[in-house]
């Protein structure tokens, strides 16, 4: 069982990585691209099976992610 | 999991000759198994064995009044910079794992010297680089990947060495179509020591613990020692699992906890794993304390399961040392390494039977007479084609060319543009050190541990090179020296790396031979004993080898704070003077290469008493007050240099300059490249005192014009050339924004 | 007077501070481990520079739950005042102890190099013997150093007047070409609503020795040296 | 339309910042959490609607993953 945690900046918050990867895109003659955000991607192996989800929602608040720039989900699976 | 039957095919694929294979039956008395094979392999390869240059290398002056450890008896050499204190430095190429993966080739480069260093026991304290890239400029063919590499590169030797917190002071970056496909990649440590504290790399006390610390093994790098031995080829993409991936936060941490388990005495040997990890570090240490070692694989830390000992014993993991400690002070190993959070364990013992021998358990793996390994090793001696010299550049041949547009271009070329994208990438003031960092001739560095201003630069020409190995060995050396002087340093040891191609052919290994002897040549020259260095052959795209680079870091010492001099000039007012005046043809120069496009010539051969004479009379004319700013004239000749003056002082300053007529036209004049010239800034007042000086060293010099005014005049017999200065400032310092400006490496985080 | 620099894996710029406190201002200073659980007899704590925890998933994310940060948020509250250089002051957000965050540059880059820097405040103890217009000449060295922060948040730092240091050019002008990183209203250090914890991102102890070209950093320690001499008296 | 393309190290690969992650959580007091792997996941908008596949992996191969260290998959979805 693996949880996968995605976290993403907020619309808000200045995404330059993201810029310069669509700008790069289009050099690379790619021009199907239109707005490009980068994030993280967090893949935790659960060996002990389906995990506390509270518990899981405060690991990704509190250390995973940070509230005030980013934003995260994740799901679960086998 | 089953290892595979020896067979003919399989000991080619190791790089092992048959009459190797013949020589290893002999030494074991026996076939080897698979694993023993694999030793062999990476110890008898080049990297590890320098069975190619070894002879050559023994050509290097390495005695010296100043020197603690010798090149070579160590991981690096150490030298006594006065007051119980000595630094330890040494230069290290990572030229194909960069070109493989650009970032963490370049990382792991760093991170490996580093190791060198603090193996000796000696704390770290600043870094160079030495950097060789493919054509970047727009229109250039192969720009797009050139400058993914250059991207890559800088930001992997940034991402180590900031985090280690060590500032990269200097360097220098050369670009050349000969290096696409195959990017030089050479970086400098240095460190500082009390003669007491010196680290060794012997296994010494039979049955003394042996000590894994660091991070696991897993399964990176297998066969890098051998894969940096081998040509790069279509089919070295494939190697491509084989890259180390750094982390220098727990380098950081191994750093810290090896030099507190040094300083309190519980080491009786250490050695870094470098290039074919556990297997050096163990013949090695073995080898050098004329005894045995006994370790158990299974005791050791991994990252991952099922490991076989052929993986184990040649995986390239970073960041994990081998220490042996005196018997009864294991727990010093322990309490410091749990305090620092890193994994060890005690897996072996050092014995007094001569041999490297491995278990699983209780099972033998493989055993081998340690000394067969390293000093013992095969050594080849490769045939050097014979030596014609280049044919000199017959002037008639070069165009005129409208000289006022040629020094912009020049400035803006990326060999010699301004490098501040690549050195602002770099933490260059951690530390707190940098007394005078990236951008003048050498670097100046305040080691705080112990008061002392070390100087240092790093220096190569490959065109010069090219055209005539051995005085590109003694260019490099006096180039380095020069750049010492004019910062007001003395000069007091030197490192290498040799730069070449496959050492088979023989060309190439003359091109290696006589490189090493104009390297020699000038360091007995200079006093400059070398302390140690790298060899980096098999340096091959599939268009042909690179041109021939050695590299030569030199070390120096400042005497006295008020002796520290500027390249740039330091306001209006101010005399100019050139010290050394000689002239030759465009024979080996950069105008000739870069705005003609060839690489020709007989490059103006270094005159290395009159140099010796001159750095000599600089350093009197500094310590004496009399000098404001020294710059040497090397790459671009002398109109690059005056340029350069208006540009790096504290904010572009003109000069008028008026030039003798040396009888030659003035493309040679302004952009020849003879070496042994300085441009020095004095106050008006001190001019009879610099002459007088000069003249009585019976080195020529002239006063040449003086500083001032928004632009750079340099009047030659017929012709007076302008620049305004604000415009060569533009062009040189913003040439590499505009070209690499909108290179992302976006995604190239850790 | 004594200070405590706090020491995480991944520091690099303890010792500099260390050295600047004992060898230009003369004063006592300790490293302290992250692994402390007290701070108690320490005047000032300082957050150095560096990378704590190799700056993996974000700059300060681990460094705000070692056990000593339990302790520099416990003599916050009672007053003490508390110093967040680069790798500090991502460490302070990370902690909540300021408001905002600090994003990667907006060039992408690391970038090492002096800026110069406007004093918007001088009612703090690390600004006090500044002139609100100063401009300062200092390094910084970061990769992650844009300033980012809701608007609502912006306003409140603009209207308690709690914004310490703006990027400027040399003559003192905040301009969008003077910022290096892309940080809103070209923020480069920031102070909590108490006052008494600063986070910037330029490193002042690179900058209190002429010969390594610039003196301008000394006024952010003389500032906490005279103030906490005058809060004794 | 949007496709997420995502990056991971390779599983032999180090992962320091996986590594580095696995141990905070387990100084967080959660303990269910195996092997960590870190990697990036790009959000590429596609206002054009379905993109050329094939493109799209020359994209991943050659921009948003680094082959020699790292493996990427993508889905593309409303
Ligand atoms: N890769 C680099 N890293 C750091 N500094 C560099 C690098 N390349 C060039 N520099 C700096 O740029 C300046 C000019 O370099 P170079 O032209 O090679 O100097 P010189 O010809 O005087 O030896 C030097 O101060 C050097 O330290
Ligand atoms: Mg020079």
């Amino acid at each position: 069982m693996k949880a996968r945690v995605t976290v993403l900046p907020k619309p808000s918050v200045l995404d330059p990585q993201g810029v310069a990867t669509a700008d790069a895109m289009k050099h690379l003659g790619w021009d199907q691209a239109g707005r490009v955000r980068v994030g993280k991607i967090i893949e935790i192996d659960l060996p002990g099976g389906r995990p506390d989800e509270e518990k899981l929602h405060a690991i990704c608040r509190d250390l995973l992610s940070n509230p005030v720039i980013e934003d995260y989900t994740f799901d679960i699976a086998e | 999991m089953k290892d595979p039957v020896i067979t003919p095919e399989i000991v080619e694929r190791h790089g092992i000759t048959p009459e190797e294979f013949a020589r290893i039956k002999s030494i074991l008395g026996r076939e080897p198994n698979f694993t023993e094979l694999g030793i062999f392999s990476v110890m008898w390869s080049e990297h590890c064995s320098y069975k190619n240059s070894r002879p050559e290398l023994k050509k290097f002056p390495t005695a010296g009044s100043r020197i603690l450890v010798k090149a070579g008896e160590e991981n690096a050499g150490v030298l006594d910079v006065g007051d119980g204190w000595a630094v330890a430095f040494k230069i290290e190429s990572h030229n194909h794992p960069s070109a493989i993966e650009p970032f963490q080739g370049a990382a792991t480069g760093v991170g490996g010297i580093i190791r060198d260093i603090f193996t000796m026991g000696a704390r770290p304290v600043f870094l160079m680089d030495s950097l060789r890239f493919g054509p970047i400029e727009q229109n250039a063919p192969g720009a797009a990947a050139n400058r993914h590499i250059l991207a890559g590169v800088v930001s992997g030797i940034a991402h180590y060495g900031n985090c280690i917190g060590l500032p990269t002071i200097g360097g220098e970056t050369w670009f050349d179509e000969t290096y696409a496909g195959n990017p030089l990649v050479n970086v400098f440590c240095l460190g500082v020591l009390r003669h007491d504290q010196i680290a060794r790399g012997a296994a010494r006390g039979i049955g003394n613990p042996v000590f894994y610390v660091g991070a696991e093994t897993g399964r990176d790098g297998l066969a890098g020692a051998a894969f940096a031995s081998r040509e790069l080829t279509e089919e070295s993409k494939q190697d491509r699992p084989a890259v180390q991936v750094g982390d220098p936060f727990r380098e950081k941490l191994l750093l810290e906890a090896c030099l507190e388990l040094l300083a309190s005495g519980a080491v009786a040997g250490i050695q870094d794993m470098g290039a074919a990890g556990l297997t050096c570090s163990t013949c090695e240490t073995a080898s050098r304390g004329g005894s045995g070692i006994d370790v158990d694989l299974d005791l050791v830390p991994k990252r991952e399961e099922g490991m076989s000992p052929y993986e184990i014993l040649l995986s390239e993991s970073q960041e994990r040392m081998l220490v042996i400690v005196h018997e009864g002070q294991e727990d010093r190993v322990r309490e410091i390494f749990e305090k620092w959070d890193l994994p060890h364990a005690c897996i072996g013992r050092v014995t007094g039977d001569g041999l490297m021998r491995i278990r699983t358990g209780e099972s033998i793996v493989a055993e081998i007479p340690a000394a067969s390994l390293t000093d013992e090793a095969p050594v080849c001696h490769r045939e050097a084609a014979p030596w014609t010299p280049p044919a000199g550049l017959d002037i008639r041949t070069v165009p005129p060319a409208d000289l006022t547009a040629v020094l912009p271009r020049l400035l803006a070329h990326p060999t010699l543009a301004r490098k501040r994208w690549i050195w602002e990438q770099y933490d260059h003031m951690v530390r707190n050190g940098s007394v005078v960092g990236p951008g003048s001739d050498a670097a100046v560095f305040l080691a705080r541990e112990c008061g002392k201003l070390l100087a240092a630069s790093v220096d190569g020409n490959s065109l010069v090179t090219l055209l005539d190995p051995r005085e590109g060995g003694r260019r490099c050396v006096a180039e380095a020296a020069r750049n010492l002087a004019c910062t007001g340093a003395v000069p007091l040891g030197a490192t290498d790396n040799l730069n070449f191609g496959n050492p088979h052919k023989p060309g190439i290994f003359r091109q290696l031979r006589d490189s090493v002897e104009g390297i020699s040549e000038a360091c007995r020259a200079f006093d400059t004993p070398v302390t140690g260095g790298n060899v980096s052959l098999y340096n091959e795209n599939p268009s042909g080898p690179i041109d021939p680079t050695p590299v030569v870091a030199m070390v120096g010492l400042i005497e006295d704070e008020s002796h520290i001099t500027p390249q740039g000039f330091r306001g209006a007012g101010d005399s100019i003077w050139l010290l050394g005046e000689r002239s030759a043809g465009l024979d080996a120069s950069q105008f000739l290469l870069i705005i003609h496009g060839r690489k020709e010539g007989r490059p103006p051969q270094t005159d290395l008493p009159g140099e010796i004479a001159l750095h000599q009379a600089l350093r009197d004319a500094i310590r004496d007050g009399l000098i404001l700013s020294a710059h040497d004239c090397a790459e671009g000749g002398l109109a690059i240099a005056l340029a350069e003056c208006c540009l790096s002082g504290p904010g572009p300053t003109g000069a008028k300059i008026a030039l003798a007529d040396d009888g030659r036209r003035d493309d040679e004049t302004l952009f020849h490249e003879a070496p042994g010239r300085i441009i020095a800034s004095t106050d008006p007042a001190d001019d009879e005192a610099l002459a007088d000086l000069f003249s009585f060293c019976r080195i020529p010099a002239h006063k040449i014009g003086a500083t001032g005014g928004e632009e750079l005049v340099i009047g030659l017999r017929s012709k007076v050339y302008r620049w305004p200065v604000a415009g060569l400032f533009h062009h040189w310092d913003t040439s590499l924004d505009h070209i690499l400006g909108t290179v992302a490496e976006p995604l190239a985080a850790h | 007077m004594k200070f405590a620099v706090l020491r995480f894996p991944g520091s690099n710029c303890d010792q500099d501070c260390l050295r600047t406190l004992r060898d230009n201002f003369g004063q006592a200073a300790d490293p302290v481990w992250h692994k402390e659980t007290s701070v108690t007899g320490y005047d000032v704590i300082i957050i150095p520079g560096g990378f704590s925890y190799g700056d993996y998933l974000r700059c300060g994310a681990f460094a705000r739950y070692s056990p000593v940060m339990a302790a520099v948020r416990e003599a916050a509250g009672r007053g003490t005042p508390v110093l967040g250089i680069c790798n500090g002051f991502q460490i302070l957000c990370e902690a909540g102890m300021l408001p905002g965050a600090l994003v990667r540059n907006r060039g992408l880059h690391f970038i090492c190099r002096h800026v110069h820097l406007r004093l918007g405040l001088t009612a703090s103890p690390f600004t006090s013997s500044g002139t609100v217009g100063q401009v300062l000449r200092i390094p910084i060295a970061h990769g992650e150093g844009c300033y980012f922060a809701a608007p609502d948040t912006l306003d409140q730092l603009e209207g308690d007047g709690r914004i310490a240091f703006r990027y400027c050019t040399p003559d003192g002008e905040v301009s969008a070409e003077a910022n290096p990183n892309g940080s809103l209203a070209n923020i480069a250090g920031i102070l909590n609503k108490r006052g008494n914890v600063l986070g910037l991102m330029p490193h002042p102890e690179r900058a209190c020795e002429q010969r390594l070209g610039s003196t301008d950093g000394r006024l952010v320690f003389d500032s906490i040296i005279q103030s906490a001499l005058s809060a004794v008296k």
